[in-house]
C-alpha cells in the first residue's frame, strides 16, 4: 500500500456565479522515499491540490468528492483533532515566497520551537533548542542567527528557513509548493541541491509543485502534468521528457526555451486555459488540442498507457504517426480552434 | 541609527510641533479681524482702566516683542490670569485637567480593550450576524453624535430612573476640599458619578478602534503565513490571538494616535452634558465668557496633551515591531 | 515625424501625408475616460442594500432641504402665539402627533418656536455644512495628497509636515477656539472644518499617489514623455477617485457631527436654526427635567440617520476600493 | 566618433541612489555632521547599442540591470557617465533633442497587470503617446499597431479596459503602445516572465518580428539565461552594477571566461532529464552594493580567487586576448596590454609577479 493514494478527488471553489471545479477527478499514488513532481501552467489547479493534501483548503474550497488516503486514514473523512495532529507531524510544507510565510513578528526560532511544542507538549526548551540548531547546520544556515526576525534573513537564507521548519519533526511527506520560483538562478540551485541531499538523509518522500519543468526535471523521480484541474500524463521523468504521449505535454516541452540548444525556435500553444466554472465536456484540451476531433469535444479521455507513461487522451496511441512527426514545425500548433477563431485569443 | 536617536528626532519634531501651535494660537488672538484687545477687555471696564489693562498686557508694544514674551511664558508654562475669576490660568488647569484625563482614559481604555476584542472577532468570523451586527454598531457609534447619546442616557437613566447623578463629578457635600484627589476619586460616589459619562464617551470612542482591527485583521488573514500556521497543526484560537490579532495590532497604534484627536472632542462635549468639572468644559466656558487668557492656556494644554501622546504612540509601534528599525 | 531615413519597414510609413482621418479628439476621450470610470463605481456601489438605503435617505434629506418651506408649518424662528388676542406665546405646547389638541406636530418649544419647523429647516444647514466641507475636505486633500505624493522629495516633506501639524490641534477644540474668534456663524463653521478636515484625506491620497508614481503603466507615460500635469490628470487622479469620494462622504459626516457639536456649546449661529442649535436650546431650558423628550429626541435621530448614511455610503466605496475588505 | 550603424553609446554609466532619510537627518547633513549612504545600483556601465539588434542584459536580481535599462529611456538621471543618442549627449542635449529622444525610445514593462492604467481604454492607451506628440491620424496608427499586436480585429478591443484581457493581450497592448510612436529602440524589462510558458513564444515572436521587419533595436533585460540565449544577438553579463562580460551570445554560452558567467550558466536547470550539468558550487549571496569591496567585486564568491591583484585591482572590462567578448578578469591578460600588477600598491606586488598572469583560463 503506498504512503499517499489520491483518488479522483474533486475540489470546488465556492463562487458567486456558481462552484470552480479546480480539482475535477485526480487519481495517482506516491512511494515512501519517492520524488513525485506536479507541473502545470497557471490555473491548472496544483496548488488547490497540495492545499487539500495539507489540509488548508480556504473557506470557500471544499472537497466534492474523491478520497486522500495517507499511511492507512482517508484524511477526508478524519476528524479535525487527528487531522490536525497529523499536520507537520506527518505532512509538512516548504512555501513558495517566504518573504511572507514566516510571522514577522516572531523570531525564527520561536516559530519553529512553536511547531515542535505543539506536536510534542512534553519537549523542554534545551530539547526543542538543540532541534532547532541541528536544523539550521542541515539546511546550511548558521544556528547563531536563530533568534533573528525574519525580515533580517535574505530571500535565499528565509527559504533555508522554512525548510528547516519543515524538517524539524522529521516528517515522512514534504510538500514543497514552488520552493524556487522567488529566488535567483545560483540560489535556486543551491537550494535544490540541499533539499534533494536532506531528502535522503531522512528518507521522506516529497511532492515538489512547479510550473518550471526543469526544475522538475531535474528533481523528481515521477511527473504529474496537469491542465486544467485534471491529470494530463503521469508516468517516470525521463520517459516524459523523452516521448509523452500527451498533446499537451509535447506542446509544453518545446515552448520551453534549453540553454544547452541554440537557435532553438521556440513554440507557443495558441488559446488559453478553459474557465473553471461548468466547464465543457469532454477533453479540456479540446479547444487548443492540433488532434482535436468532435469525439474529443463530447466524450471525457480515459487513460492510455504506452511504454510506462498513462495519458489522458483519446488518440494517445496514434500520437506516434499523428503529431510527434509534426510538432517541431509551429504550423501544426496555429491551425488548432483556438487559433482560428478570429484573433489570437490568448 | 538606533531606538535612541529616533527618540531624539521624534523629541525635536514634538517640540517644533508644540512651537507651531503656539505660534497659530499667538497669530489667531492678534491678528484676527477687528481691534485684538476687545478680547482681551471686558465691556463694563472705563476707558482708562482698558487702557492700562491693555498696556499691563503690553498689548501695544510692537509685535515681536509681545511674541518673545509669549513664548518665554509658554515655556514656563505662564499663561497668565483669568478674567473672570483673577486665577493664574495655572492653577486652573491643574484643577480641572486631572478629571478629564481620569474620564477620557478610562473611557479610552475600556472603549480600546473592547473595541479590539471585537474587532479581531469580526475580522476572523468574516461574512457572520455577529460581524455584520458589530460592524453596524460601531458605525452608529460614530455616527450618533455623543452629546446626544449622553442627553439621552441622562434623561432615561436620570431623569426617569434616576439611577444615575444628573450631574457633577461628587455628590454635593462628600467631595471636601481636604479630601486628596486620589481617595476621591476610588470613592464610591465619584465611581458613580464617573460611570454613564464614561460609558457614554468609550461607546464613541469604541467604533474606530473596532472598525481598524477588523480591517487590519482581514488584511492578516490574507497572508501565507496564517497558512503555514494552519499548516502546523496550530489550534484555530492559537492561530487568531498569537499570530493574526498580534500582527492586526500593529495599525491600531497609529490609528489611536489619530483617534486622540477626535477623542479629547468628544470629552469637551460630555463633559458639558454631564457637567463635568474637567478642562474642556472649562474652555468652552472661557471661550463663552471672552476670558482669553483661560480659552489659551486650556487649548495649549489640550493641544500639548495629544502631541505627546502621539509621540508616545510613536515609540509604542517602534516596540510592537521588530521591523522598524528606526534609520 | 520622426526621422524617417532608415527604418523602410515601419508600418506607419504610408501615413506621413497627415491625412486627418477620423479623428476622436481629445477632451471627448477625457470626458468618456471620466464618465466611465463614475458609472463603473456607481454600478458597483450601488448593488449594495445598505448603500440603497443610505442613499435613498439622504435624497430624503436633500428634498426636505429643498422644499422646507412648503412642508414646515411656521416660521422657525418666530415666536407662535395663541389665541385671538395674539398677546400670550404659545411655550411648551404638546405635540399633536402625541394626541394633545395642539396645531403642532412635534409642539413648540420653551421659547414658543415650532419644533417642527426648526427641525425641517435644520436639514438645511446640516445638508449645507456637511456638502460644502465635504466637497473642500476631498477637494484639497486630494490636490495636496497627489502634489505630494507625486513630486516627493521636499515638497512631500514639507506638506506632510504641514499635515502632521494639523494633526496636532484636536478637531472639535480647535473649531471651537476658530468660530469664538471668528464669530459665531455657519460660514465661520465651515471654514475652521475646511482649514482642518483635509488633512486625514490629504495623508490617504498622498500615500496612494506614492505607490501609484511607481506603477509601469505611470513609468510607461514618462517614457512616452509626458508632462507632469499630464500624468496627474490622467493616471494618478481617475486611480485616486474612489479614495477622494470616500473621504468625501466620511467629510459629510464628520462636519455634520462637529456643527452639531459647536452649536450644542453654544457657537452656533443664532440667526440660522440647525439641529446642534436646538439640542443646545432644549438643554438650556433643561428640556429633560420637564421630559419634553419630543424637543431634543427627534433632532439627534436626524442627525443621526444623515450621518450614518454618509458613513454608509463611504464604507460601499471603500469595498470597492480594497476588495479585501468585503 | 561611433560605428556607422551604432544607435547608442552607454558611456561609463553610473546611477547611485541615496539611502532615504528622514528630514531631520537631511537637516543634520546639510550641517555637514552625516554622511550619506548611497547604493551604488549601477557603477560604470558601457556598451553600444546597433540598429536592429538585440542585446541581452542579464544577471541576478539586484545587479543593476534594471536600472541600467530604466537610465536608457531617462526614467533616471544618471549620477555620472553619459548616454549617447544621435550624435547628441542627453545629458547636455536641448528640450526639443529631447522631445525627439522621447519619440525614439520606449519601454516595456515586467507585470501585465500593472503596465496598463486600469481607468483607461485600450485605445486611449495606444493612442497617448501620439496625443503627447501630437501627431495626427491618431486612429489609423492605433488600428496599425494593433494589427502589428496580433490583435485582431483591432476595432474589437478599441473600448475594452485591461480587467476584461488577458496576461497575454496585455502584453502585447503594451507593446502596441511601445511600437506606436515608431521608435528606434525599445527597453524590454522582463516581458514574458510573468507569462504562461505557452503563451510566452507568442509574445517573443512579435520582439523577433519587430527587429527584423522594423529594424528596430531591443535591450533585452532577464534573469533567464536561457530565454537570452534563444533572443538575444549580443549578450552582456552584470554583477553589482557593472558589467563582467560582454560579446556575441554564442561566444558567452558556448565558451565563458568570466568565473560568475561560468557559475551562472552553470546553475540553469535543463528541462532534459538525461542530461546531466556540471554543478559548480558556489558560496554566499551577492555582495551588499551600498559600502562597495575594493577590486574585483566577486572575489569573495570566485572559485579562482588569484590574490592580492583581485583583492585591490578593479580589473577593466576589456577585449581579451584571443575572445571575442570582453571580460573584466585578471585571470586574462587583456589585449591592449594593460597589465594590472602595476596598479597593485604595497609590496605584495612582488610575491603575485612571479605568477604569470596567463595562468590557463579557468572553465575547463
Amino acid at each position: 500500500m503506498s504512503q499517499l493514494e489520491v483518488e479522483d478527488l474533486e475540489v470546488y471553489y465556492e463562487t458567486e456565479d456558481g462552484p470552480a471545479q479546480a480539482v475535477d477527478g485526480v487519481s495517482f499514488e506516491l512511494e515512501e522515499g519517492e520524488n513525485l513532481g506536479i507541473v502545470g501552467e497557471s490555473g491548472c489547479g496544483k496548488t488547490t491540490l497540495a492545499k487539500a493534501i495539507i489540509g488548508i483548503l480556504p473557506d470557500a474550497g471544499y472537497i466534492n468528492n474523491g478520497s486522500i488516503n495517507f499511511q492507512g486514514d482517508d484524511l477526508t473523512e478524519l476528524p479535525e483533532p487527528q487531522r490536525r495532529r497529523l499536520k507537520w507531524e506527518e505532512i509538512s510544507m516548504i512555501a513558495q515566497s517566504a518573504m511572507n510565510s514566516l510571522d514577522p513578528v516572531y523570531t525564527i526560532r520561536e516559530q519553529i520551537v512553536e511547531a515542535i511544542e505543539t506536536h510534542r507538549p512534553g519537549t523542554g526548551r534545551v530539547e526543542s533548542d538543540k532541534i532547532v540548531t541541528e536544523m539550521f547546520e542541515l539546511v546550511g544556515l548558521d544556528p547563531d542567527r536563530a533568534d533573528d526576525y525574519p525580515h533580517q534573513f535574505s530571500g535565499g537564507m528565509r527559504q533555508r528557513a522554512m525548510i528547516a521548519m519543515a524538517l524539524a519533526l522529521k516528517p515522512s511527506l514534504m510538500l514543497a509548493d514552488e520552493p524556487t520560483t522567488a529566488l535567483d538562478v545560483i540560489m535556486q540551485d543551491q537550494i535544490l541541491k540541499r533539499i534533494s541531499s536532506i531528502q535522503e538523509e531522512i528518507n521522506s518522500s516529497m511532492l515538489v509543485i512547479t510550473h518550471d519543468v526543469s526544475v522538475v526535471a531535474e528533481t523528481c523521480d515521477r511527473v504529474i502534468v496537469m491542465y486544467a484541474g485534471k491529470v494530463a500524463e503521469e508516468g517516470p521523468v525521463e520517459e516524459i521528457f523523452d516521448k509523452p504521449y500527451h498533446p499537451y505535454t509535447i506542446g509544453l516541452k518545446r515552448a520551453f526555451p534549453n540553454i544547452q540548444k541554440s537557435n532553438q525556435d521556440l513554440l507557443s500553444i495558441s488559446g488559453y486555459p478553459p474557465e473553471l466554472i461548468d466547464p465543457q465536456e469532454g477533453c479540456r484540451f479540446a479547444e487548443r488540442c492540433p488532434m482535436a476531433t468532435d469525439r474529443c469535444r463530447e466524450e471525457e479521455p480515459e487513460a492510455h498507457y504506452n511504454n510506462g507513461l498513462r495519458s489522458y487522451c483519446h488518440y494517445a496511441d496514434e500520437i506516434d504517426s499523428e503529431l510527434r512527426p509534426y510538432a517541431d514545425d509551429s504550423e501544426t500548433w496555429s491551425k488548432t480552434a483556438a487559433a482560428t477563431d478570429g484573433g489570437v485569443g490568448e | 541609527m538606533g531606538k535612541a536617536s529616533f527618540v531624539v528626532r521624534r523629541t525635536l519634531q514634538l517640540v517644533v510641533t508644540l512651537w507651531a501651535v503656539g505660534t497659530v494660537l499667538f497669530a489667531l488672538f492678534r491678528l484676527m479681524p477687528g481691534d485684538p484687545t476687545s478680547y482681551v477687555v471686558s465691556s463694563q471696564m472705563t476707558q482708562e482702566a482698558r487702557q492700562q489693562l491693555i498696556a499691563s498686557y503690553g498689548l501695544n508694544d510692537p509685535l515681536h516683542i509681545q511674541y518673545i514674551r509669549f513664548l518665554e511664558n509658554l515655556v514656563v508654562l505662564n499663561f497668565g490670569q483669568s478674567f473672570h475669576s483673577n486665577q493664574p490660568v495655572t492653577e486652573v488647569i491643574a484643577t480641572y485637567l486631572p478629571n478629564t484625563l481620569v474620564l477620557m482614559l478610562t473611557a479610552f481604555i475600556v472603549a480600546y480593550a473592547i473595541g479590539i476584542t471585537l474587532g479581531v472577532l469580526s475580522g476572523w468570523y468574516r461574512g457572520s450576524r455577529f460581524e455584520r451586527s458589530t460592524v453596524i454598531t460601531a458605525l452608529t457609534a460614530r455616527s450618533v453624535p455623543t452629546f446626544y447619546v449622553g442627553l439621552i442616557v441622562l434623561w432615561i437613566f436620570g431623569a426617569r430612573l434616576g439611577v444615575i447623578p444628573m450631574s457633577g463629578m461628587t455628590s454635593l457635600g462628600t467631595g471636601g476640599s481636604n479630601a486628596g484627589f486620589f481617595d476621591m476619586v476610588f470613592s464610591m460616589d465619584f465611581v458613580h458619578h464617573l460611570l454613564a459619562p464614561a460609558v457614554v464617551l468609550g461607546f464613541y470612542y469604541m467604533g474606530y478602534p473596532l472598525l481598524i482591527m477588523r480591517s487590519s485583521m482581514l488584511e492578516v488573514l490574507s497572508e501565507d503565513f496564517i497558512d503555514v500556521c494552519r499548516a502546523k497543526g496550530l489550534k484555530e484560537r492559537t492561530i487568531m490571538f498569537k499570530h493574526a490579532a498580534r500582527n492586526a495590532l500593529l495599525p491600531i497604534i497609529t490609528a489611536a494616535a489619530i483617534a486622540l484627536g477626535y477623542a479629547v472632542g468628544g470629552s469637551v462635549l460630555i463633559e458639558t452634558v454631564f457637567a463635568w468639572p474637567g478642562i474642556g468644559r472649562e474652555m468652552v466656558r472661557a471661550v463663552l465668557r471672552r476670558d482669553f487668557p483661560v480659552a489659551q492656556g486650556t487649548f495649549i494644554v489640550l493641544a500639548s496633551t495629544i502631541i505627546f501622546l502621539n509621540f508616545v504612540a510613536d515609540l509604542a509601534y517602534g516596540y510592537l515591531d521588530p521591523r522598524v528599525t528606526y534609520d | 515625424m520622426a526621422q524617417e531615413e532608415q527604418s523602410s519597414g515601419s508600418i506607419f510609413t504610408d501615413l506621413d501625408d497627415g491625412s486627418t482621418d477620423t479623428e476622436v479628439n481629445k477632451w471627448q476621450r477625457t470626458f468618456r475616460l471620466w464618465q466611465e470610470t463614475l458609472r463603473e463605481h456607481w454600478g458597483m456601489l450601488t448593488d449594495e442594500l445598505s448603500v440603497k438605503l443610505s442613499m435613498l435617505t439622504v435624497a430624503g434629506f436633500v428634498l426636505i432641504a429643498i422644499f422646507a418651506p412648503y412642508i414646515a408649518t411656521h416660521q422657525p424662528l418666530q415666536r407662535q402665539y395663541q389665541g385671538d388676542d395674539g398677546i400670550l406665546i404659545d411655550k411648551w405646547v404638546e405635540p399633536s402627533l402625541l394626541g394633545a389638541n395642539s396645531e403642532y406636530l412635534l409642539g413648540t418649544t420653551a421659547e414658543g418656536f415650532d419644533i417642527f419647523s426648526q427641525l425641517v429647516y435644520g436639514t438645511r444647514a446640516a445638508l449645507m455644512v456637511g456638502l460644502i466641507a465635504a466637497v473642500f475636505t476631498a477637494g484639497i486633500g486630494t490636490l495636496v495628497g497627489l502634489v505630494a505624493g507625486y513630486y516627493g522629495g521636499k515638497v512631500d516633506d514639507a506638506l506632510m509636515r504641514l499635515v502632521d501639524f494639523l494633526y496636532g490641534m484636536p478637531l472639535l477644540p480647535t473649531v471651537i477656539v476658530l468660530v469664538a474668534v471668528l464669530g459665531p456663524n455657519l460660514w465661520n463653521i465651515i471654514l475652521a472644518l475646511i482649514v482642518l478636515q483635509w488633512r486625514s484625506t490629504a495623508r490617504v491620497i498622498r500615500s496612494q499617489s506614492l505607490s501609484l508614481r511607481e506603477r509601469p503603466f505611470v513609468k510607461a507615460a514618462e517614457v512616452a514623455g509626458a508632462g507632469d500635469w499630464h500624468i496627474i490628470s490622467r493616471h494618478l487622479a481617475p486611480n485616486v477617485l474612489p479614495m477622494t469620494f470616500l473621504y468625501g462622504s466620511f467629510g459629510i459626516a464628520w462636519a455634520i457631527l462637529a456643527e452639531a457639536g459647536v452649536s450644542f456649546i453654544g457657537l452656533g449661529d443664532p440667526n440660522t436654526v440647525s439641529w446642534g442649535t436646538m439640542l443646545q436650546a432644549s438643554r438650556a431650558y433643561s428640556a429633560l427635567s420637564f421630559g419634553a423628550w419630543w424637543w431634543f429626541v427627534p433632532p439627534g435621530i436626524c442627525i443621526g440617520l444623515l450621518v450614518i448614511s454618509g458613513f454608509l455610503i463611504g464604507r460601499g466605496y471603500e469595498e470597492i476600493t480594497n476588495p479585501k475588505l468585503q | 566618433m561611433t560605428g556607422d550603424d551604432v544607435l547608442l553609446e552607454v558611456d561609463n554609466l553610473k546611477k547611485h541612489f541615496k539611502v532615504n532619510q528622514g528630514w531631520i537627518a537631511s537637516l543634520m547633513e546639510s550641517f555637514g555632521s552625516g554622511s550619506p549612504d548611497y547604493v551604488h545600483a549601477v557603477d560604470g556601465v558601457s556598451f553600444e547599442l546597433r540598429e536592429g539588434e538585440t542585446l541581452g542584459l542579464a544577471g541576478e536580481s539586484g545587479c543593476g540591470k534594471t536600472t541600467t535599462g530604466m537610465s536608457l529611456v531617462k526614467l533616471h538621471e544618471p549620477t555620472d557617465g553619459d548616454i549617447v543618442y544621435d550624435n547628441t549627449r542627453l545629458s547636455e542635449a536641448s528640450d526639443s533633442e529631447i522631445k525627439n529622444f522621447r519619440q525614439n525610445a520606449q519601454m516595456i514593462f515586467q507585470d501585465p497587470f500593472e503596465s496598463l492604467n486600469p481607468r483607461m481604454t485600450v485605445y486611449d492607451t495606444v493612442a497617448e503617446p501620439l496625443r503627447i506628440h501630437d501627431i495626427r491620424n491618431e486612429t489609423a496608427r492605433v488600428q496599425r499597431a494593433l494589427e502589428f499586436a496580433e490583435l485582431l480585429p483591432p476595432e474589437q478591443y478599441f473600448n475594452q479596459y485591461p480587467h476584461e484581457l488577458s496576461g497575454g493581450q496585455r502584453q502585447r497592448v503594451a507593446i502596441a503602445r511601445a511600437l506606436v510612436l515608431d521608435p528606434d529602440f525599445i527597453v524590454a524589462d522582463e516581458p514574458v516572465s510573468m507569462l504562461d510558458v505557452s503563451l510566452r513564444a507568442g509574445v517573443l515572436s512579435l520582439l523577433d518580428r519587430m527587429t527584423d521587419e522594423f529594424g528596430l533595436s531591443v535591450v533585452y533585460i532577464s534573469h533567464d539565461l536561457s530565454l537570452l540565449r534563444h533572443m538575444c544577438d549580443r549578450l552582456a553579463i552584470m554583477y553589482m552594477g557593472k558589467i563582467v562580460e560582454k560579446g556575441p551570445t554564442e561566444d558567452v554560452i558556448e565558451n565563458t571566461q568570466h568565473p560568475y558567467t561560468q557559475a551562472l550558466i552553470n546553475a540553469v536547470p535543463v528541462p532534459d532529464p538525461s542530461v546531466g550539468r556540471e554543478r559548480v558550487e558556489l558560496q554566499g549571496e551577492v555582495g551588499d552594493v551600498v559600502d562597495i569591496p575594493t577590486g574585483c567585486r566577486f572575489k569573495a564568491r570566485c572559485p579562482d580567487y588569484i590574490g592580492d591583484v583581485c583583492d585591490q585591482v578593479l580589473p577593466p572590462l576589456e577585449e581579451k586576448v584571443a575572445f571575442d567578448q570582453d571580460v573584466a578578469c585578471h585571470l586574462y591578460e587583456s589585449a591592449e596590454g594593460y597589465d594590472p600588477y602595476e596598479d597593485l600598491t604595497g609590496t605584495s606586488a612582488a610575491a603575485d609577479a612571479g605568477e604569470s598572469p596567463e595562468s590557463t583560463p579557468a572553465d575547463d
